[in-house]
């Protein structure tokens, strides 16, 4: 069950849920895919800085086609813009504020996560693997958000036990934004925190391999 | 002192076939394509790339991959297409590394740290050694990662990483001096300077050489201690593999 | 987001007695004298400075010696006549580092680096723990420096140093947004940009506090991430304790 | 025997000694006392860098009293000037050049100093010792020279076949600039590459606690 099929969140209304929850004066990175739709989703007045693995904070939207400049991008090397009171640094301070632990929060996507907050996203059979900064960040960052399609496109549950894809990092997770609500790794089981709009607890929990604690008490 | 040089292939031409190249750039901002279009033009072959990309079309680094110039890789991205043809048909090996864990590696063989430890990667395959470094040409692995020494510091699981020194360095810089003091222009500095620490003879491209004194000891980004040749860069990159999309 | 502070005695009332204190500056430039002065008449004790120096005379981390709010010293340049007394009748315990290796562990608490290994210094009585960290009042040794790990790289006996992460950090810069990011001005950057790296919570007086924006991107030495407090600098340093003189 | 007698090179002619080996183009990083009037000293047209501990590449010589820079200092901790094409760094990156090897010289000043290279210059008994960045310089530089008088103010020798205080760094001093003539460790003795003016080698003989091999080949 794919976001394609429009159950829960669309890719558009996952980035507004998660840049709903991102507070005001953040330090966030902001890895490739869904999370770089998050920006031009903040609310409005809320000042948050982001960090990017390439050496910027203080990142800002996309550049109007004229104010293209070359030696600004994103992570995912898309042409990007800087705010005022950005500033620039080499990889290896980048790194330091990353692996420091001086970021408040690491968006990434994510391909397996588990109830006790394992991720794997950086290798797949049949992919060409691209480890980046994924390692880093997972486990730099204070919190460590992932945003997913809540299965992949054969209907499987991406939300499991046990990953079964080489791990990111174990244990490192805070908070799941999935299309179908919004969860926390508590251990043994997900707790889920809201559900996306249309989705019931027991669309949640036959799409999910793994227990589900609903916020209402419902299991 | 007079780091300036003139002609480029004269420049790489003590690059011998074989050698370990850090190369500065992330994709394709900062990356010095002049110093790796004359390294395909000297035809210099079996080299050890370490960058962060293996580029993503055949510019730059990519360019040396393309054309089957590297026998070993090292670096966190690696997609390229092409790059992984020649990975999975066992004519190159490659060394796969979290890109933080890449920085530190290489500004610690210019800051003369042979080691240190990181808990980046820790209990993850590229740590444990379960990952292939070399196939045979029937796609079977024949080589896998060194195992990390791990130790805990703090309660944390920490692995081992050691200094990524390198025979050369390229490195693209925005300004240079005939000292080899070097500025970078904003998002362009990137790896420039943990490969320009990384390598014991650094080759630097710039976009503008300018007089001594044109770069206030204060905007130096990287002293030219650092540097050995510095040349004119000729152009750069003009266009985008990733035009500006929707996705942002 | 605004880091920028008016009242220097309320921004350090948070710092408790026993905290540990990266300070920067080496000698005097570079030192956030204010910072240092405003710790002595909020009568903060027991305090464990992590410096360079350990002050030529009663200013900054000087006065905090010379006032006995010092229960440990770590730092490579401890000549401060008063702060010896205190340490050889046992009322202060002392780490010396060597310089670099000071830096750099400064450094690694930072950029979460929990170790590394270094050549310096390896072989000595620093590495080997033949050097006294603690007297009793009588002028016995009655704590010796922490033996270090050695192990061999590329030949050459290498010992382990861990990161100084510390509570806090005091740092002078030149100038300062209320975004935090600084910049230093020429010899005066020095083990600031170690010291507030080290800090889990790091103050700046600053000689200039300017709008967001003013410091340009590639001009910002230290990003804001790693500053929690700014203050207006009142004053400075403006003797030097060796004047100009016929040796250099 | 101390170099208030007067017997070979004075103060001033040692800094001269060694300032005239100081190739052109080096990199050097100068210690406190003696090494600090090398570079006044330069033969004309000699482009040397110098290289001060607390973060400057390109130091100058003294400032004209108008001149003074509180920002501007040596690792003595004396005002000084900077040249054109100078940089500034922080701590960790200046002691990235020392340890990284990208010094061709460091010039210290030694207390004793062994047949083998081994020096010691940070302690000594009844001194409040400091080591600021001496061992990493010893460990770092690709030559380290050594400038001092050839005895201590009690006349005992400070070239001798073992340090009796707390080693700098072991087998890594490769000159000697004595007040009695340059000398470098050769292992089990020094080889006199050169004798101050009227110093003989019986004097230099009489006041090392070495073995002492001559250019001339006398020992």
């Amino acid at each position: 069950m794919s976001v394609d099929e429009r159950i829960g969140w669309s890719r558009d209304g996952l980035a507004q849920r998660a840049a709903d929850d991102v507070p005001d004066g953040a330090y966030v990175n902001l890895g490739i895919g869904i999370p770089m739709m998050i920006p031009s989703r903040l609310p409005e007045g809320r000042e948050v800085w982001f960090h990017t693995e390439n050496g910027i904070l203080g990142l800002g939207g996309v550049p109007e086609p004229d104010q293209i400049d070359l030696d600004v991008q994103n992570a995912g090397k898309e042409y990007a813009t800087m705010v005022e009171g950005a500033s620039t640094f080499d990889s290896s301070l980048s790194f330091a504020i990353v692996r420091g632990g001086h970021l408040d929060i690491a968006v990434l996507g994510g391909m397996q996560v588990t109830p006790s907050g394992d991720l794997a996203n950086w290798t797949a059979p049949g992919r060409t693997p691209g480890v980046g900064g994924a390692m880093d960040l997972v486990t730099g960052a204070k919190q460590v958000w992932v945003v997913l399609d809540h299965t992949d496109r054969a209907g499987k549950a991406k939300l499991m036990r046990r990953c079964t894809l080489p791990l990111t990092g174990a244990r490192c997770v805070t908070r799941i934004y999935s299309t179908l609500g919004v969860f926390e790794p508590a251990g043994a089981h997900f707790d889920c925190l809201e559900l996306a709009p249309g989705v019931d607890e027991q669309t949640v929990r036959g799409l999910t391999d793994a227990e589900v604690v609903f916020a209402g008490g419902g299991r | 002192m007079d780091k300036i040089r003139t002609d480029v292939l004269e420049m790489l031409s003590i690059v011998p076939d074989g050698a370990s190249l850090a190369v500065g750039g992330f994709g394709l901002t900062g990356a010095p394509i002049m110093l790796c279009d004359a390294l395909c033009e000297l035809d210099k072959r079996d080299l050890h790339i370490v960058a962060n990309n293996a580029g993503i079309d055949p510019t730059g680094v990519g360019r040396l991959a393309q054309e089957g110039r590297l026998r070993k890789f090292t670096g966190s991205f690696p997609s390229n297409k092409n790059f992984f043809s020649l990975f999975h048909e066992g004519r190159v090996e490659l060394e796969l590394v979290p890109q933080g864990t890449l920085a530190e590696r290489m500004r610690a063989a210019g800051a003369g740290i042979p080691a240190f430890y990181t808990p980046t990667g820790a209990g993850t395959d590229l740590a444990t050694g379960n990952y292939p470094a070399r196939y045979d040409s029937d796609g079977n692995v024949v080589q896998w990662l060194e195992p990390k020494d791990v130790r805990v510091f703090n309660g944390r699981p920490c692995v081992l990483e050691t200094a990524l020194a390198c025979d050369f360095a390229l490195v693209k810089a925005h300004r240079a001096d005939r000292l080899g003091n070097l500025a970078f222009r904003l998002g362009s500095r990137n790896f420039n300077v943990p490969a320009a620490m990384a390598g014991a003879v650094t080759f630097v491209e710039a976009q503008n050489i300018v007089e001594v004194g044109a770069i206030e000891p204060d905007a130096v980004h990287l002293p030219g201690v650092f540097v050995q040749h510095v040349i004119q860069s000729t152009g750069g990159w003009v266009g985008n593999p990733n035009p500006p999309g929707a996705s942002w």
